[in-house]
């Protein structure tokens, strides 16, 4: 499996660390059952998935990836954005 | 058709002309008193048990493809009663009960071997989990003992003693686990089940479960509307698809876990073995394959295959912890889909829909559970009421916080159990 | 007074030849990272071409003027290499001393690419990675920075505490990439 | 037999080998088989289950039957098949799964026992007594099963693994993977070729071709040449594609025959590929008639490459049986080299006759006769049965495209009607392999002219994807024989008017092999249909057909169509086939190479190692680190004398000790503090510079992940530390706050865990050891408890940290790393002047017990603030991680396990970490349950073994009596409940 760090570029998989499915963080004040749902309860979607990777053994960036979970395709490359790139990318 | 040796002496004498279907092909009725989703494992011995010991035999269950052909198909048969954490602890010492009894009781052999399970451990830390978790088995009333390393070595000298980059310290010891022939659990309880007259449906995937009032009274399949007062999910894998057509979110991510098969070769390794180190666990097949496996490929997936970089960790713990395989050959790989909870243990539990009931999130815990996860479930679904060996496995406990069964200590991220 | 004697990081495991392979330990002096803050990447360029003439680097490249260099090192992090890092750029960078984390070796000869091809998943193609060209990757299980120096040379840094793996990794590779003639 | 003037062998070296202990000649660099074979040797193995006489079915790695062991000792390598083991000089081969011998093997047994043995017997016996099956009946089949044996000792050979990237991934070296590896290299792309042979042209070295009027080699080495010449063309022989993965990624295994005894034997390539043709050819089927599996039976296609390429004629008088236009060659190639070819057996009524060959149209071979070596078949046609004498029969039931990789990413292969065969799905469909295109016979084009034209155009559909200039495609004459079949799956033992025999001894005799390796019939499988496993994956697992070493390569597709004559269904109702990786077995060792012993994981070694190691340290492992356990002085003869010494330096004069490994976070910016406080529980902002502040961050869960102290060297300037474990695990979650849920905050985190070496100073005598240290003295009063700055030391810039981790009045200080091996040198001199010395870990984990610190022992992934007693650290008034999920009921309730210290009642009893606490009153059970040790040591300060436990509303328990249980090591006593602080609880050492 190969996955496009903006940064880097396509790198096999073996540099990543996965979180898991890229969900909207509740304000700090959210109730906690928003923050249950936060941590807890996934869509799990057979199909596209937006999620959460960490090109640890890279650049360090953490990365958000859309990808087909019953295919493994990556949809929509130039998606793929550093959520806070501030210079990287030139 | 009552199986034995006997009877394989008349067959085998007469052209074996007499052996008859193992299971009926019936076709789906209009209306059951329950319908169970999912022909794997848990929801094939969820019928057996509902019939056998609730007497509900005007049930269905509702099989995508094949019965047998999901996780329950494509394990490593791994069975095991060596939880350590208060819920986790009663239920798989429940189920290793049930399995001790299984093939008498369906009849079919099962091939559950006792052969132990050695969960090896590598530095002081670990031997202290170790020893927690030995103590915890034993006062739940099962076996268990810590072998250090000269006497692990007298009972399993092949592993890498002398020059491992983690050395060896020892062992724990489950003399009761061991592996059973995996489809052979699907087909049994496949048998017992459509023997006591429950419909196993094939080829019948569910589209849809018709919810009025809060209340469940069906669902649609692909060979039409099928009319039920309860309707029990076990369709680990696809749970959350499944539980999505009633509108229910679950606390689960789905994950691909490879397992490998090596060609076959003469005993060497006589028991289960597992390494705290690489996460490694193995066995051989009474075939003579070497069965192992190890981590989650570790991102979210429904494609039952994985990629190199978990198959090469796999092989690299392999020839780390058992220098002595190394010229075996990797005969196949295969995946399969993981239920992954925040906790890592699953969920037997009823929905906030009355007569929807829930049984997944067995994230590598499934196929040891198969006896216990039906027993209990069929018992929640006939009483409404938890059976005791499964009343932890509660649907709110992330919410709540109570009870939670983190083993791996490794809290909310799905894929890290 | 206590006399404290400087140790580098493959003291002792290299020089290493194979074949007609080397490796050697490069002393790079005066290492700093420069981390800018977010949103002050123009600041930090201009800073960076005043105080010390160089250019920020693109992501995967590598600059150098005069000995002093500037070397990607990850999401919006160089190194500035052989010189002391103005003080004028900490205004909107955080600047971290790195002479000491990193062992930093030479990979040189004929089969160079071929060596690594056994330690990193990168495409190591000469048309693909260019001299000057820097890649922040998995070398064997460990964080690498591998730069291209030269058609048969790289530079190749891993965390100091894995001199002693990267020597035995490369020197196994070596054999093999020798093994083959 | 040899044959003169045949096969690419024929001028190689003379070399001996031994065979069953037999010393035979053969020809270096060919196949085994075709050794054995040219020896007349057909007999090589016995199958898996009735321990049959089998001998070489093909001529390729999808062999079935001929698996034998190489090789002794260390190097005994098991499941070898000989149809591609080239021989060399003193190979050692043997017969496996076969006892005393392959000729007379008493297993065999089983095979006159067959009828009680059919298809899945084995789940309807072995049930009685249940205890028999451990003792008796497992440990019987797993002796019978196997195949060949591994020695127990380490694998003594060495491997390689490498990476490889290229613009086109062409798999296969025959016809059209040549064309379509030269279309592309002319086009300018980057091309690796790889191919499972050791020598290129695939198939047409096996057949007697023209191409472009000359033979085919010829065009294969011109072709050959040409790839050579160019820089982008890699060429890859004896390399097998075995995976396909995601984005482009192939596995491959590339094998070194015979070189240098510690050169690897294999590498096992990752090749990562934009485009990728697969150009893998096609393996012949057999047919199933009674008795099909017997020794002189071969594929039709592996007799003439035995004959062809090999020079080896495998009978004196051999017979074709076919289906199809393929097999006639065969026929018309034994006779050109001069051998006797008894029938050509075609079940067609039209297929072509020949004036050099008896051809007998509308005719099935029935049954095989001959001990442990064909030597006569039995035909069946219209005009009734004959019996035809021969010692080799050449069998064709058609061809698979080898399509064996586009099922890799879970694509379903589709039945094509004409070639009775199943060709991959097209490009686009579900589970296809993106960027793979397959050509030729791999896709059902079964001419030599449609696999050149196939490949050509490929190559040139791929070269426009990549975006590279095309050039004209310039495709040679070739073979352009139309390819006819009419299927035959298998035939009846008895033909129809004999009716069905009855059971015993008839049963036996009317068994037709589908699976060879793996002793599946078609009885086998009629009869799992019987039972209703009649879906194919049902079936497949039913009988164990394709799960042997071949992956039913040769037997899936026959098993197919006699499942769908069994179910009364076609071929394409009944399902389809589908293949895992890998395509070839792979050595476990290969895909692992590097990692046996030491090269499992990178080592992590301290600066301090050495030193620590001349000193006689025992190092112990702590994540990837290695750290010194204790440092054992004459006279002491076990850990614990070493450990309360060490301890004791602490407690009554100066320790030292390496803290390195603690994970060391550079935080800087206007919003160091702002981040500080969102990460900690506790409160950071106003932490001055010159101050240390201990502090606990949670999980997004509220579970504690890691705790640690953090010094403000700077208003905007931080040096956080994390404990060793959870080094990589707080930086990986600091940059993920920094990134992602705080993109916008002026702050960048680095790691300076390898920037700095880390020593402790501790002890009452630390003072002292300062003074002699430091440029310029030490004066306590200008370092505070909890205080941090800069030193000097030798004139080398240092900083110093006053914290204690044992409860002493201690410092850390730390230097740039390359002076950490003269540092520790010399802290441990002037500590050892001062009455103290340095000490490891087992003397810190008794120091910090003794003070009851925390380590993950404690904080142990399940533990929460309330659990360890820190619930009120957390701050109030702003929002900090883990905040409101840490506030859920479950983890605050009173009943969890609380931290507390635990002290046996008798000063001499022992107390084992793992233990399990109880109340004194209640019986030993789960249900009782109160919680467990965590942590425990000897403190030679009290004198008396101590530890920590998370109990049950433990905090209200104080001074309780408890009883503590540990099975495994016989302990059961009474201890009382103790404050986690067992010495100085007032602090007031540390504080000096």
């Amino acid at each position: 499996m190969r996955l496009l760090c903006p940064i880097c570029g396509e790198r096999d998989r073996r540099e990543f660390t996965y979180r898991g499915a890229a969900v909207a963080q509740p304000a700090p004040e959210a109730s906690a059952a928003e923050w249950h749902a936060y941590v807890h309860l996934r869509d799990n979607p057979a199909g596209p998935l937006e999620e959460w990777w960490h090109h640890q053994q890279g650049c360090g960036a953490w990365v958000k990836l859309r990808r087909d979970t019953t295919t493994h395709q990556m949809l929509d490359p130039l998606a793929g954005q550093t959520p806070a790139t501030t210079a990287g990318r030139t | 058709m009552r199986f034995s040796g006997l009877r394989i002496l008349r067959e085998g004498l007469t052209g074996n002309r007499g052996w008859g279907p193992h299971w009926r092909s019936p076709d789906p009725k209009a209306e059951y008193d329950a319908v169970i989703i999912g022909g794997g494992g848990h929801g094939l011995a969820t019928a057996y048990y509902l019939a056998k010991e609730h007497g509900l035999t005007n049930i269905a269950v509702l099989e995508r493809g094949y019965l047998g052909g999901g996780n329950v198909g494509r394990n490593t048969t791994i069975v095991r009663a060596n939880y350590y954490l208060p819920g986790n602890s009663e239920f798989y010492s429940h189920s290793l009960k049930l399995w001790e009894g299984l093939e008498q009781e369906l009849n079919y052999n099962a091939m559950m071997s006792q052969r132990g399970i050695l969960n090896v451990f590598h530095n002081d830390g670990q031997r202290d989990a170790a020893v927690r978790r030995a103590n915890a088995i034993i006062n739940q009333g099962d076996d268990a003992e810590i072998l250090y390393r000269d006497r692990l070595r007298a009972m399993v000298p092949d592993l890498n003693y002398d020059n491992n980059r983690f050395p060896i310290q020892g062992a724990l010891l489950q003399r009761r686990a061991g592996t059973a022939r995996h489809d052979a659990v699907a087909w049994g309880y496949a048998r017992g089940a459509d023997q006591r007259g429950v419909d196993l449906i094939q080829n019948c995937e569910v589209t849809g479960i018709r919810v009025e009032a809060g209340q469940v009274v069906g669902v649609e399949t692909r060979r039409g509307p099928i009319r039920a007062k309860k309707v029990a999910m076990a369709a680990a894998g696809r749970s959350s698809q499944v539980a999505a057509m009633a509108g229910l979110t679950l606390p689960i991510e789905s994950h691909v876990l490879q397992a490998f098969v090596s060609e076959g070769l003469k005993p060497i390794i006589d028991h289960v073995i597992t390494f705290a180190e690489g996460h490694l666990y193995i066995s051989q097949s009474d075939k003579g394959g070497l069965v192992f496996g190890s981590y989650l490929d570790l991102y979210a997936s429904y494609a039952a295959r994985g990629n190199l970089p978990m198959v090469e960790h796999t092989m690299e713990a392999c020839v780390a912890m058992l220098p002595a395989i190394g010229k075996a050959r990797l005969l196949r790989s295969w995946g399969g889909i993981m239920d992954m909870t925040p906790d890592g243990s699953p969920i037997i539990d009823r929905t906030p829909i009355e007569g929807l009931y829930l049984n997944a999130g067995w994230c590598y815990g499934g196929f040891k559970a198969t006896p216990a996860s039906g027993h209990c479930f069929a018992h929640l679904i006939a009483t409404d009421r938890p059976h005791e060996a499964a009343a932890a496995y509660r649907l709110d406990r992330f919410e709540t916080g109570h009870g939670l069964m983190d083993e791996e200590a490794t809290g909310a991220q799905h894929n890290l159990h | 007074m206590v006399e404290l004697r400087e140790k580098s990081p493959c003291d002792g495991l290299l020089p290493l030849s194979i074949g007609a392979l080397t490796v050697t330990e490069l002393a790079l002096g005066q290492v700093t990272s420069i981390a800018p803050y977010p949103g002050q990447l123009d600041q930090v360029r201009a800073d960076m071409s005043e105080t010390h003439g160089l250019r920020w680097p693109a992501a995967n490249r590598s600059q150098s003027k005069q000995g002093v260099r500037l070397l990607w090192f990850g999401r919006d992090q160089a190194l500035l290499i052989g010189q002391a890092a103005d003080p004028k750029l900490a205004g909107h960078a955080a600047l971290v001393d790195q002479s000491d984390g990193w062992a930093c070796v030479a990979l040189e000869g004929p089969g160079a690419e071929d060596v690594l091809a056994r330690l990193c998943s990168i495409d190591l193609r000469p048309s693909v990675f260019k001299r000057g060209h820097s890649a922040r990757c998995d070398l064997r299980h460990m964080m690498a920075s591998v730069t291209r120096l030269g058609t048969q040379r790289f530079q190749i840094m891993v965390f100091r505490s894995m001199a002693q793996t990267l020597v035995h990794d490369l020197k196994t590779a070596m054999e093999a990439v020798a093994a083959r003639g | 037999m040899r044959i003169a003037g045949y096969g690419s062998v024929a001028d190689a070296r003379d070399v001996s080998f031994t065979f069953n202990g037999r010393v035979l000649r053969g020809r270096e660099g060919e196949p085994l088989a075709a050794s054995l074979l040219a020896n007349g040797i057909h007999l090589v193995g016995r199958s898996f289950k009735y321990h049959r006489p089998r001998g070489i079915l093909t001529a390729g790695s999808e062999e079935p039957n001929a698996l034998v062991t190489v090789g002794e000792g260390a190097a005994q390598e098991p499941n070898v098949r000989a149809t591609t083991l080239p021989l060399r000089e003193g190979l050692v081969a043997r017969s496996q799964n076969c006892w005393p011998s392959v000729e007379f093997d008493a297993m065999a047994i089983n095979d006159l026992a067959a009828p009680f043995l059919g298809a899945g017997f084995y789940y309807k016996t072995f049930m009685w007594p249940a205890s028999f099956w451990e003792k008796l009946y497992e440990p019987l089949i797993r002796r019978a099963a196997g195949l060949g044996a591994l020695s127990g000792a380490p694998d003594d050979a060495t491997y390689e693994k490498a990476f490889a990237h290229c613009d086109l991934l062409v798999i296969g070296g025959g016809p059209a993977g040549l064309m379509a590896a030269l279309q592309a290299a002319r086009g300018g792309a980057d091309v690796i070729l790889c191919d499972e042979d050791l020598t290129p042209g695939g198939r047409l070295q096996s057949e007697q071709e023209q191409i472009d009027g000359v033979p085919a080699q010829q065009w294969v080495d011109r072709t050959i040449a040409e790839l050579d010449s160019y820089d982008t063309v890699r060429r890859m022989p004896s390399t097998t594609v075995t995976g396909v993965y995601d984005q482009g990624t192939y596995a491959a295994l590339e094998r070194h025959h015979g070189r240098g005894s510690s050169a690897p034997v294999a590498c096992f390539w990752r090749i990562v590929a934009k485009r990728a043709i697969l150009a893998a050819g096609a393996l012949e089927r057999p047919i199933a008639f009674a008795n099909n599996d017997r020794p002189g039976i071969m594929m039709a296609g592996a007799v003439r490459s035995y004959l062809n390429r090999w020079g080896v004629a495998c009978g004196e008088r051999v017979s074709v049986f076919g289906n199809n236009d393929d097999a006639h060659r065969t026929a018309r190639d034994l006779t050109a080299a001069g051998v006797h070819v008894a029938a050509v057996i075609d079940s067609r009524h039209d297929a072509p006759t020949s004036t050099e060959f008896r051809v007998i149209r509308g005719a099935q071979v029935c049954n095989s006769s001959g001990r442990g070596r064909l030597d006569a078949i039995t035909l069946r046609s219209v005009a009734g049965e004959e019996k035809l004498q021969t010692d080799c029969l050449a069998m064709s039931g058609g061809w698979n495209p080898t399509l064996h990789l586009t099922c890799h990413l879970n694509g379903r292969p589709r039945w094509q009607r004409d070639i009775a065969a199943f060709v991959p799905q097209t490009e686009g469909s579900i589970g296809a392999v993106p960027g793979l295109e397959p050509v030729g016979a791999c896709r059902g084009l079964f001419t030599t002219a449609q696999a050149l034209q196939d490949g050509a155009e490929a190559a040139q559909r791929a070269l426009e994807a990549l975006g590279k200039t095309a050039v004209a495609i310039d495709v040679p004459q070739s073979e352009t024989d139309a390819y006819r079949i009419t299927p035959l799956w298998s035939v009846p033992a008895h033909s129809r008017a004999h009716g069905k025999p009855s059971g015993g001894f008839a049963w036996m005799q009317g068994r037709a092999w589908v699976d060879f390796q793996n002793d599946v019939t078609v009885k086998d499988i009629c009869q799992a249909a019987q039972e209703n496993f009649a879906s194919v994956e049902h079936m497949k697992r039913y009988t164990t057909q394709g799960m042997a070493t071949d992956q039913g390569k040769s037997s899936n597709v026959l098993a197919l169509a006699v499942l769908a004559e069994a179910t009364g269904q076609t071929i394409a109702q009944t399902g389809t086939t589908t293949f895992r990786p890998p395509y070839v077995p792979v050595p476990l060792g290969a895909m692992a190479a590097g990692a046996t012993g030491q090269g499992y994981t990178p080592r992590r070694l301290l600066t301090s190692h050495a030193v620590a190691e001349d000193r006689g340290a025992t190092m112990m492992e702590v994540g990837l680190w290695y750290r010194a356990a204790y440092f054992p002085q004459q006279g002491e003869s076990n850990w614990r004398q070493s450990c309360d010494r060490e301890v004791g330096y602490v407690r009554s004069a100066v320790g030292v000790t390496d803290v390195s490994t603690l994970g060391k976070i550079d935080i800087q910016g206007p919003d160091a503090a702002k981040l500080l406080d969102f990460v900690y529980v506790n409160r950071f902002a106003k932490l001055a510079p010159g101050r240390v502040r201990y502090g606990l961050m949670l999980r997004e869960d509220g579970f504690v992940m890691d705790d640690g102290t953090t010094a403000c060297l700077a208003p905007d300037h931080y040096v956080m530390t994390t404990t060793t474990a959870a080094a990589g695990q707080v930086m990986a979650h600091l940059e993920f706050v920094t990134q992602v849920m705080q993109p916008d905050w002026q702050v960048r985190i680095s790691s300076v865990t390898e920037q700095w070496a880390q020593f402790s100073v501790a002890g009452p005598q630390s003072r002292a050891l300062l003074d002699g240290l430091l440029d310029g003295g030490f004066d306590a009063a200008d370092w505070p408890f909890m205080s941090c700055g800069r030193v000097s030391i030798g004139g080398v810039a240092a900083r110093m940290f006053r914290i204690s981790f044992s409860g002493e009045e201690a410092y850390e200080i730390a230097v740039p790393a390359r002076y950490g091996e003269s540092l520790f040198t010399a802290l441990v001199a002037q500590a050892e002047a001062l009455g103290g010395g340095a000490y490891g870990m087992e003397a810190l984990n008794v120091l910090r017990l003794e003070k009851g610190f925390l380590t993950h022992a404690e904080i142990n992934g399940t533990a929460s603030l309330h659990d360890l007693g820190m619930e009120g650290m957390q701050k109030s008034d702003r929002p900090f991680v883990g905040q409101v999920m840490a506030a859920r009921p479950g983890l605050v309730d009173k009943n969890r396990g609380r931290l507390v210290g635990l002290k046996p009642r008798d000063a001499d009893q022992k107390l084992t970490a793992g233990a399990h606490v109880f109340d004194p009153e209640d019986t030993v059970e789960r249900i009782n349950d109160q919680g467990y040790v965590t942590s425990v040591g000897h403190s030679p300060t009290l004198g008396h073994m101590i530890g920590l436990a998370l109990v049950s509303n433990g905090l209200d328990r104080i001074g309780d009596p408890v009883r503590v249980v540990d099975h495994t090591a016989g302990l059961d006593v009474i201890c009382e409940i103790t404050d986690p602080v067992f010495f100085d609880p007032e602090g007031e050492r540390a504080r000096g």
